[in-house]
């Protein structure tokens, strides 16, 4: 769920585009450091950029219809670490206001902080809590994806009611207006995109070891699990 | 002829929702137990047919008949299609799904609801069909282009199809694949499956087809015997297709003579009869 | 993809993009000063007749570019319209008085998503990104942008194709059978983006592409004079605002 | 020899990392300026040789050599290569880095270091080179196939290499699609660029190349001028190739005294030689 262009008064969407701002310099800062020891990573976030754009456009199949899509992000935090997530996060949130209308221009900070930023590290903490804790990489990945989900939709909500508070009973009131709103299409969602999560990483674990790690997926995700 | 036909389209017409043509009035029938080929320029709307034969797509006017009756697309109707029709896609990256042959091969047995045994049956029998009974335990990655192809083809066999549509099944086929894979189309023929498939080899469609099926801008400008191909050179022509090889060939050599009137259906046909014109020959050199 | 479409069909895609960017920039920020909902939705039914007319984007088109957006502003707006807190508890209760409110903000919005529509769909993506090179975007930053739009449309073949032939299948059978086969299809993907990055990789490296991607975008000849126009509509439209107040 | 070879193949070994075999001991010569086919089944390494011919693959032992000398694998040595040869991979989506024709094109003259006016002139040529000045303001994703390879090929032009590499060019084109990219074939050779290209279309390698090369499980099994293909018919079986339909056909023809022992090139060319024997055989028809 994408706030709509020009839907934030001037000063929260100058705040949270403020807001965002260090995180994107800090993903691309240390983008930049990957990019010089290992060239071809410039192409790898640009192709799962489009990946994860991909899958944000289809259709689910589920309770509550057309209006529900994967985020991917999770699956991206877990594959790629957090603080790639946010520049690879920004693009895909430009190119959905630039190409799908979702979310917009003005309103893009606020988008980015949610969903490119407390998302990722939501997913990615959770992940590595999760693995430390020693539960199955299925429960792992499922809960990182699910509660990635969660966190991105719960943040919106603070955003909107922080801007809307509610004239008689303020932001707490206002929060739960909008998190009961959207609640209706997110909280299925979450749970579908952790069931998909864990769909695609039982897919990826029939293919051959070898192969993976050709592909270098495998070491990557051995080293964080 | 309605009443015979296995699957028949009756003026289609659909548009892609970009707004490009799909179909536009496209009418034909395909016999039960006949070999079928789609002939026609990029475009013409080849894959759109097949995609229009498994309920993949569906009319916006003009229906779709299987077996005499109107195309159900209900999930039910679908269903009930699907087990009875298959569709091969042309690109086998595309089309497998699973890292490992035999789950692949599996995918749609399972999908049908049958029980274990009954799919492992099934998918070693596929697999027998097309001759990679030794490949059942391989990635599907490590796979050439051809047996790719070849694991496409069990998948759909697994479902136990009445009618097999494929999407230009040559493509990409080097020469010793061509003819092992004309070798199984053979086969499967032989086993009494309906089958319609696209290409755009004319001299293949025109040595193996039954009936050749002409395909331009969405519509169907013909359909024929592909013995009376010969005959129907203005509508090869209007379908952006050339004339089988051998045809050219057998007009000239007709014309001096040297064969009988009657043209043969392939290269090697024609030097067959060369061969039994030559004695003639060699004893009048020109 | 609708909007793409629409962008490379558009007669206005040879307008220099930054004179379309500075034009919808002032509408936004027109967008935000308007100071009455009238005049607010004045401007949004301006931009797009401006559009529909002179972008060339049918009706049903831009009606479905608007469509999610809108159903997000009904939402919104209908959720400012009611209070959960109060005297009654935690039953909702209508509020008159954010009725206006309400207006002002479904106003500004529509006027905002008016001036981004007008933006993207006259104006294909490559440019927007060709614009963003020449206003210093960092690099890194431009070259996801470049390879996701490129590959974009590579996976979503893929994806459709996909997706078609498990349906051919009777993957789709059920809302669980076709969960499980979207998982199967995304897993069988994700490799091929290792595999295609790598590749990509290689086919820069043969055109002596090392480090950032380098392109030199479509000129656009008269871009001076129509930054001047859009320059003076942008003026023009900011100044109108401020009288009409 | 090898002081004549534009690129030479000295014993080339190479094993892929997954332990497959790329290529065993594999030599052979490009002559400058002329027209080169290589023939061979799928898995005989006619890819991993082109690649080993930009230097994306190096050499366990033995040596490729431009203009006499072994190639220099370090940067500077790769970037001076690469603006001589160009590559033209089989799938165009693996080439193509920018969605925009125009960019596309731009991306290898711009690293060559070019100024933009200079640049700006070598794309419209390329792009007029390759027939597609109307596609300029095109995305890549609203072409055909064929225009994709089209643009693959503008790219590679536009750092206006010496030698041409071509992966399967022809693959995935239909009828008219092959006929106008064997024209831009013809055009590219006219201008003096060097061409070696994968193919596995023997009837085509026949008529256009000038010499062939077999290549069977990573060796080249041997390279000769198309015009000797006749007298090296076992070595084509070795390489799993089945000969060109004109040869069988030019041979009965020739048995039977109704052709001079020439071979023609092409089963046009074969027809226009049946048409010139035609008189004398109408007036002692046998």
């Amino acid at each position: 769920m994408h706030i709509m262009e020009g839907f934030l008064p001037v000063a929260h969407a100058a705040g949270w585009t403020l807001a965002s701002a260090p995180f994107l310099a800090w993903g691309l800062i240390s983008l930049r450091r990957r990019l010089r020891e290992q060239p071809e990573q410039r192409m790898l976030l640009g192709v799962a950029a489009a990946f994860a754009f991909i899958l944000s456009a289809l259709k689910l199949p589920s309770v509550t219809g057309s209006s529900s899509h994967p985020t991917g992000v999770g699956l991206g935090a877990v594959l790629f670490g957090p603080l790639a997530m946010v520049p690879v996060g920004f693009v895909i949130l430009l190119f959905q206001a630039l190409l799908l209308a979702h979310g917009g221009l003005t309103t893009l900070g606020a988008n980015l902080f949610s969903l490119g930023i407390v998302g990722p590290f939501v997913a990615a903490g959770v992940f590595r809590a999760l693995r430390g804790l020693g539960a199955s990489l299925a429960l792992g990945v499922f809960l990182a994806a699910a509660l990635g989900d969660l966190a991105t939709y719960l943040t919106t909500s603070v955003q909107l009611a922080w801007a809307f508070p509610d004239p008689v009973g303020g932001f707490a009131a206002s929060f739960a207006k909008f998190a009961g709103i959207f609640a209706l299409t997110q909280v299925p969602l979450a749970i579908v995109e952790g069931l998909l999560t864990v769909a695609i990483f039982n897919g990826l674990a029939r293919f051959n070891g070898e192969e993976l790690r050709r592909l270098k997926l495998l070491p990557g995700q051995e080293a964080r699990a | 002829m309605s009443g015979e036909a296995l699957l028949r389209f009756a003026a289609v017409c659909q548009r892609y929702e970009d707004g490009s043509r799909g179909l536009e009035e496209c009418s034909l029938s395909i016999r039960p137990g006949s070999r079928n080929a789609l002939l026609g320029p990029n475009g013409a709307g080849k894959t759109t047919l097949l995609l229009h034969g498994v309920g993949l797509l569906r009319p916006a006017r003009g229906q779709v008949e299987f077996q005499g009756r109107p195309l159900d697309y209900g999930r039910a109707g679908l269903r009930q299609l699907r087990q009875r029709v298959g569709l091969v896609f042309q690109n086998p990256e595309r089309q497998l799904l699973s890292a490992s042959v035999y789950e692949d091969i599996s995918f749609g047995p399972l999908n049908l609801g049958l029980p274990e045994a009954q799919v492992r049956q099934r998918v070693e029998a596929a697999l027998g069909a097309v001759g990679l009974a030794d490949c059942r335990e391989r990635a599907v990655h490590q796979l050439s282009f051809g047996q790719k192809k070849r694991v496409c083809i069990a998948g759909v066999l697994a479902m136990e199809p009445e009618l097999l549509l494929l999407d230009e099944p040559l493509a990409g086929l080097d020469g010793p694949m061509r003819r092992e894979f004309e070798a199984l189309l053979e086969q499967l023929a032989g086993q009494g499956i309906t089958i319609l498939l696209s290409t755009h080899d004319v001299d293949f469609a025109y040595r193996w087809a039954d009936d050749l099926h002409l395909l331009a801008e969405g519509r169907c400008l013909a359909s024929f015997p592909a013995r009376e191909l010969p005959r129907q050179q203005a509508l090869l022509a209007a379908a952006g297709q050339a004339l089988p090889a051998v045809l050219g060939l057998h007009r000239r050599l007709a014309d001096l003579g040297l064969l009988p009137d009657e043209p043969p259906r392939s290269l090697d046909a024609l030097l067959a009869a060369l061969d039994g014109a030559a004695p003639d020959l060699k004893r009048n050199p020109a | 993809m609708l909007i793409d479409r629409c962008a490379h069909a558009s007669p206005w895609r040879r307008i220099s993009p930054a004179a379309k960017g500075l034009f919808a920039l002032a509408a936004l920020l027109g967008a935000y000063l308007a100071p009455s909902p009238g005049l607010a939705l004045g401007l949004a039914l301006g931009l797009v007749l401006l559009t529909l007319a002179g972008a060339r984007v049918p009706l049903p088109d831009y009606l479905g570019a608007a469509a999610p957006a809108l159903g997000f502003l009904a939402l919104g707006c209908a959720s400012l319209l009611f209070s959960l807190g109060g005297p009654g508890g935690l039953a909702p209760r209508f509020l008159p008085e954010a009725l206006d409110p309400a207006a002002r903000l479904g106003a500004r919005s529509l006027a905002a998503l008016a001036a981004l529509l007008f933006l993207v769909l006259s104006t294909p993506l490559p440019h927007l990104i060709a614009l963003l090179r020449q206003l210093r975007c960092p690099e890194v930053l431009l070259d996801l942008m470049v390879l996701c739009y490129r590959m974009l449309f590579v996976f979503a073949t893929v994806f459709r194709d996909g997706r078609t032939a498990q349906a051919a299948r009777l993957g789709h059978a059920g809302a669980r059978r076709s969960l499980r086969s979207l998982g199967l299809l995304a897993a069988g993907l994700l490799p091929q983006v290792w595999l295609r990055a790598l590749e990509l990789h290689q086919a820069a490296l043969l055109r002596l592409g090392d480090g950032p991607l380098r392109f030199l975008a479509p000129s656009f000849p008269r871009a001076r004079q129509e930054l001047a126009w859009a320059a003076a509509g942008s003026l023009g439209l900011l100044l109108g605002l401020g009288v009409l107040a």
